[in-house]
């Protein structure tokens, strides 16, 4: 099994996309909406960040699962690091991180 | 101390028994285990040597054993686990009466500081019977108090308030270290905790050299840092009064919410923009610099003060306390 | 017999034999040759940092700090530490014995990238060089841990250059690992299914997953601390606003789960040893390769256990508790295992079968204790004492260690083509079993009654039980030195080894002792079970 | 070296890999494990970040407000080009458009060029703005603001597009040799798997910089 084409037009249709996303996020971040700008941001930088990896990167098209694993783990790992550590961080009261 | 062998610490605190005895659990649970291990592990060496046993008997494994040798131990696991848990939770929460010490610890000292004003360095005098809590910070790397006859331990970080309990139950004098690793004397900033008996240590208290009680310390320096010009004890002043605010919850002027503690005042001194309460402007000035870390707990021990219930205040100058403002706002 | 066999054995062409220049071991891509070379780094690290050791245990032999000064005791530890923990214990089994079976076990010529194997040989020596240099220079006196703002402020010896030396030799430790887990996935022989694979290779491979994904954070932790001191960054500064503790989570993020980096290739050593040595396949293979795994995955949720009296929320410390105690239960299953393992065997006490059991002896009472620190209630008052060093060891000296002897002396016969003498062998297992336990033993009386570790002076109460661990700590020297001797006069005398002379079922010992360059003559196809003694040849009498 | 000694009719085969799909598989796989290492070294920064902005939203907030957001616009633009180029090198050298490829992977790696160039401009002007913490500390905040923590702001800013311009650097060269190779004819549609690796490669560093672009640029500092 060798690897697989993916057809240019493909690549113009993700690069198109991810051009709009990002002028999405530009634009949304100049309208307040609170603690939504965090999250919409980082929506589209999600959506954007699995666009390169299913396409630019083949991810779609990867033959080995194996692939699938070690990405989602790399993330998964990352969600852990930060997580475990915000249990920390958001349960030491208001001025847990108070500095000189 | 003084014994030249000693197998087992003194138990010299209301901790020390419940921590002893989750300890002879952990003990008789390991021991029995690891005794189990250990017989079967030289019996089957020497049952089963080649030259009794040539032929090995063939087997793969069993799910039985091992879904039994794996849900076992779990479930003692959970027990350590929870007992634990309960013997720590009272650890690090201080009774709400407790009288409190603050601890102040540098390269390669301890400076202790009582609400009466006595200072020492080094040594620690408590009475006996009492819940005393430590509010504690470093001014320099990271120490930690550590009272073995106490069994209680909490790191002292440079920036930020920790906090420590005991009641001492045993007069004598016990070892105090500082068990985490800080520099070249980290072995020399050990100290001594002196427990006496309560009218022992009111007389100790009494034969100071206190110069008033640390709130009054910190009120002088309240004025002297002009801190009262803002912080008025009426709804006129720049800055939000401060009498009856300690523990109690204040609004942000970005919605948040945090409890004013020790923590949050200390910040609030030094880095005043970071945590504004609602309705006031970001017009203080840091204090960073300006204030030392034992400046900084009398001002703590002030606010404090003036929050507490008139039944409780010590016998301090309590009616002396809302300074009235200068006619003219000093400039700072 | 013997003088046939003798030149039959030499006249082979083997990977040591085919070419003794000194490029041909400096440009090799043999991972059987990066092995070696690793074992002879990693050896002449482990002296120097047993003779930091040495050092500690004679100043501890009196109460007073009368040895040497404050400064010198506290760079003593640190660099016993940092060279202990980063430059002997981490490659120790992977580096040496890894490199060499990994391949061989799993039937392949040599790692997935051979090239990128000797770049990481190279990393490491420079770290190692660079480490040195500082020892040399006046050293470095952080502890292994470079808690700031101690490291990033205060301390004023080499925290940046040893910082880049564990940092050059954390990339290597990468670089072995992800060529473990390529090569694991992609280069197995025909018929090497997953549930065939040896447990070395799983241990091996969990290992792998460790060092991958945990190394690249105490990196850039380091880093940062580095750069702390260089440009005055306030990240972990709270003169600055920064948070100290943030480093901790950050440093026990990998540091904790480096641990099981150290233990678990030795459990894998273990898995081999004791099922050979007991002509028994290893009891529940799929649960102890499970628990490998698990070990791996679960280790990497309960680092702040470091850190339960550090000023974390006690929410946070009940959580990573509870967790610490999770990552026990597998690794009770493997002790439990093992012991099932040799239940009705047929069991010969070689050397390494000795150090194995020694290894279960020792990590049983190493995991028992990590009950004890895993127990928030009891942590308060153990943390930072001598009980703590002494549980550590228990894993890391009387674990680690242990199996990493068992290992070198069970493949010596294949990586040198000669046995070791096994007398001297069991007489060297004794001696370190018995020293390692007088060292460490009184270690936990000493941390109950309160010793803090990192101590150069301590009250005089407490002199019995370190003059008691200095005496034990001669006794386990001795017994260090033992194999070094032994050995090194065995490549020389020592009888010379047939193929397989345990009569093991590992494709590494389907091959000559010592295997060709390409590991096999001709691609093994595996048709059997790990642990499969019926799979092996009739066993032809032979004269001895 | 041993290498290609004794099979001649696959050209780029090493010597312990049985055939040419196990080599691919081997140096992809590889490649995605070091990127998940990746993942991880850049993780510590990103738990900094989250650390010190949960703590402190509103510094942050001010901080970003002195980012260039047309400068990092710009080189978000660029990236995602260069991204493209480099996937469509990747379909050149599938089709057997060598030279293509090479010209295409060259222009990425300039792309990456113009983005250092990007952010030393950026670097300048907050230099020249003073928001570089530390003796050159002068940047014009109003009264009253978390000074502190804005540096804070900035400190962990640097450190993040410091850290992703060393691997932008890194990437530069490592097109730059593949694109030397290409225009050499040394790869071809059956042998083509270091333009592959090496895409997979830049195609992080554009990941991270997805990430980085939103959380350093565009923090919007008027709260609801």
């Amino acid at each position: 099994m060798s690897e697989h084409i993916v057809p240019r037009k493909t690549y113009y249709i993700v690069w198109a996309l991810l051009m709009a996303l990002m002028i999405i996020t530009a634009a949304l971040s100049r309208v307040p909406l609170g603690e939504w700008n965090t999250v919409i941001a980082l929506a589209i930088a999600t959506v954007k960040a699995l666009l390169v990896l299913l396409f630019f990167m083949h991810l779609k098209y990867e033959n080995y699962r194996i692939t699938w694993v070690a990405v989602i783990g790399g993330f998964f790992w990352l969600f852990l690091l930060l997580g475990l550590t915000m249990t920390d961080y958001l349960t030491r009261g208001p001025s847990g991180l108070a500095g000189h | 101390m003084g014994e030249s062998l000693p197998l087992w610490p003194a138990r010299a605190s209301s901790m020390a028994a419940q921590t002893d005895a989750l300890v002879l659990f952990l003990v008789a649970v390991t021991g029995f285990f690891t005794l189990v291990i250990f017989i079967l592990i030289f019996s089957f060496a020497m049952k089963y040597r080649k030259e009794k046993h040539p032929v090995a008997a063939d087997i793969l494994g069993s799910n039985v054993l091992e879904v039994t040798w794996s849900i076992i131990p779990f479930g003692i696991f959970m027990m350590m686990f929870v007992w634990g848990a309960i013997v720590y939770m009272q650890e690090v929460r201080p009774p709400a009466n407790a009288m409190e010490i603050f601890v102040v610890g540098k390269q390669w000292m301890w400076k202790f500081q009582h609400q009466e004003g006595q200072r020492e360095i080094n040594q620690l005098h408590v009475p006996l019977g009492r819940d005393v809590m430590l509010t504690m910070i470093s001014q320099d790397v990271i120490h930690d108090v550590f009272i073995p006859a106490f069994r209680v331990k909490r790191d002292v970080l440079p920036g930020r308030y920790t906090t420590l309990w005991f009641r001492a139950i045993k007069p004598g004098r016990y070892h105090l270290f500082c068990s985490q690793y800080c520099g070249t004397m980290h072995s020399g900033m050990i100290g001594e905790v002196v427990v006496m008996e309560p009218a022992a240590y009111q007389a100790w208290l009494a034969g100071g050299n206190a110069e008033g009680s640390l709130a009054s310390t910190g009120q002088k320096l309240f004025q002297q840092l002009g801190c009262a010009t803002c912080h008025r004890f009426d709804t006129q002043g720049r800055g939000p009064n401060l009498v009856g605010v300690y523990g109690k919850p204040v609004l942000l002027d970005d919605g948040r919410t945090v409890t004013a503690d020790d923590n949050y005042i200390r910040e609030s001194v030094l880095t005043p923009g970071a945590k504004v309460v609602a309705g006031f402007k970001p017009i203080m000035p840091s204090f960073n610099g300006t204030v030392n870390e034992e400046q900084l707990l009398s001002l703590v021990a002030y606010v404090k003060s003036i929050s507490q219930p008139e039944q409780r205040q010590p016998a301090s100058n309590r009616p002396a306390v809302p300074a009235p403002a200068p006619a003219t706002p000093k400039g700072r | 017999m013997s003088s046939t066999v003798t030149t039959a054995a030499v006249e082979r062409t083997n990977y040591l034999n085919v070419d003794y220049s000194l490029k041909s071991w400096l440009l090799t891509t043999d991972h059987k040759r990066i092995a070696i070379l690793y074992m002879l780094s990693i050896t002449a690290m482990f002296f120097i940092g047993g003779a930091a050791a040495t050092l500690i245990r004679l100043e501890l032999l009196t109460p007073a700090g009368d040895l040497m000064s404050s400064d010198t005791y506290n760079k003593m530890f640190s660099i016993h530490g940092i060279v202990m923990v980063f430059f002997f214990l981490i490659p120790s089994i992977p580096a040496t014995l890894g490199n060499f079976l990994v391949p061989m076990m799993i039937g392949a010529k040599d790692l997935a990238f051979p090239k990128i194997n000797l770049a990481s040989w190279y990393m490491y020596i420079t770290g190692a060089g660079l480490m040195l240099y500082v020892i040399a220079t006046g050293g470095v006196d952080t502890g292994w841990t470079f808690y700031p703002p101690f490291s990033s402020t205060y301390s004023n010896t080499h925290v940046i250059a040893a910082i880049i030396a564990i940092f050059i030799a954390g990339f290597s430790s990468i670089f072995t690992g992800f060529n473990f887990i390529v090569t694991i996935h992609r280069m197995r022989a025909p018929g090497m299914t997953w549930n065939r694979l040896p447990l070395f290779i799983w241990g091996h491979y969990a290992t792998s997953v460790i060092m991958v994904l945990g190394t690249p954070v105490v990196a850039i932790a380091l880093s940062l601390i580095a750069l702390e001191r260089a440009f005055h960054l306030g990240i972990f500064d709270p003169r600055m606003g920064g948070d100290p503790v943030l480093f901790q989570h950050l440093f026990w993020f990998y540091s904790h789960p480096a641990v099981y980096i150290m233990i678990l290739p030795s459990m894998a050593v273990v898995s081999e040893v004791v099922s050979t040595f007991s002509r028994k396949r290893v009891f529940g293979y799929y649960a102890v390769a499970l628990a490998s795994v698990m070990i791996a995955v679960i280790g990497f949720l309960v680092w702040a256990h470091h850190m339960f009296v550090a000023g974390i929320s006690p929410y946070a410390a009940l959580v990573f508790s509870l967790l610490s105690y999770f990552v026990a239960v597998p690794s009770a299953i493997k002790v439990f295992n093992w012991t099932a393992t040799m239940f009705k065997g047929s069991i010969t006490l070689s050397t390494p079968m000795l150090y194995s059991m020694g290894f279960i002896g020792l990590f049983t009472m190493g995991g028992m204790t990590g009950l004890f620190v895993a127990s928030l209630g009891v942590d308060v008052h153990v943390h930072d004492t001598y009980f703590i060093i002494a549980h550590f060891h228990y894993i890391m000296v009387g674990g680690a260690v242990m199996g990493y002897l068992s290992g070198i002396h069970f493949w010596w016969p294949k990586m040198t083509g000669r046995m070791y003498p096994e007398v001297w062998g069991k007489i060297a297992a004794g001696t370190i079993f018995l020293g390692f336990n007088l060292t460490f033993f009184p270690q936990f009386v000493l941390g109950y009654l309160g010793m803090p570790r990192r101590y150069h002076a301590y009250p005089e109460e407490f002199q019995v039980l370190n003059v008691m661990s200095t005496a034990g700590a001669s006794i386990l020297a001795v017994g260090y030195v033992l194999p070094l001797i032994y050995l090194m006069w065995s490549l020389r005398y020592g009888k010379v080894a047939e193929d397989n002379p345990y009569r093991a079922t590992g494709l590494e010992w389907r091959t000559p002792s010592p295997p060709p360059t390409e590991n096999f003559a001709e691609t093994p196809i595996v048709t059997w079970d790990a642990y499969d003694y019926s799979s092996l040849p009739e066993e032809v009498p032979v004269a001895r | 070296m041993h290498d290609s000694a004794h099979v001649v009719e696959q050209p780029g085969l090493r010597h312990h890999f049985a055939d040419m799909e196990q080599q691919r598989a081997s140096a992809t796989l590889g490649m995605w494990v070091f990127l998940v290492t990746e993942i991880m070294f850049f993780g510590g920064l990103f738990l900094a970040y989250l650390v010190y902005r949960s703590a402190h939203f509103g510094a942050f907030a001010i901080g970003s407000e002195h980012m260039d957001f047309w400068l990092g616009t710009i080189n978000t633009v660029i990236l995602l080009c260069s991204s493209l180029l480099v996937a469509l090198s990747v379909h050149a050298v599938q089709v057997g458009k060598t030279k293509l490829c090479a010209v295409l992977l060259l222009i990425a790696a300039l792309c990456g060029v113009g983005f250092l160039g990007v952010k030393g401009v950026e670097y300048y002007g907050h230099y020249q703005e003073g928001a570089v913490p530390g003796p050159y500390w002068h940047l014009d905040l109003p009264q009253g603001t978390d000074v502190q923590n804005v540096q804070m702001f900035f400190y962990i800013y640097f450190v993040m597009t410091g850290l992703h311009a060393i691997h932008v650097t890194i990437g530069i060269g490592l097109l730059a040799v593949i694109a030397w190779f290409a225009w050499k004819g040394r790869y071809s549609p059956a042998y083509h798997n270091p333009v592959h690796v090496s895409g997979l490669y830049w195609h992080f560093v554009d990941v991270v910089w997805i990430f980085l672009y939103p959380l350093l640029y565009l923090i919007s500092a008027k709260k609801a």
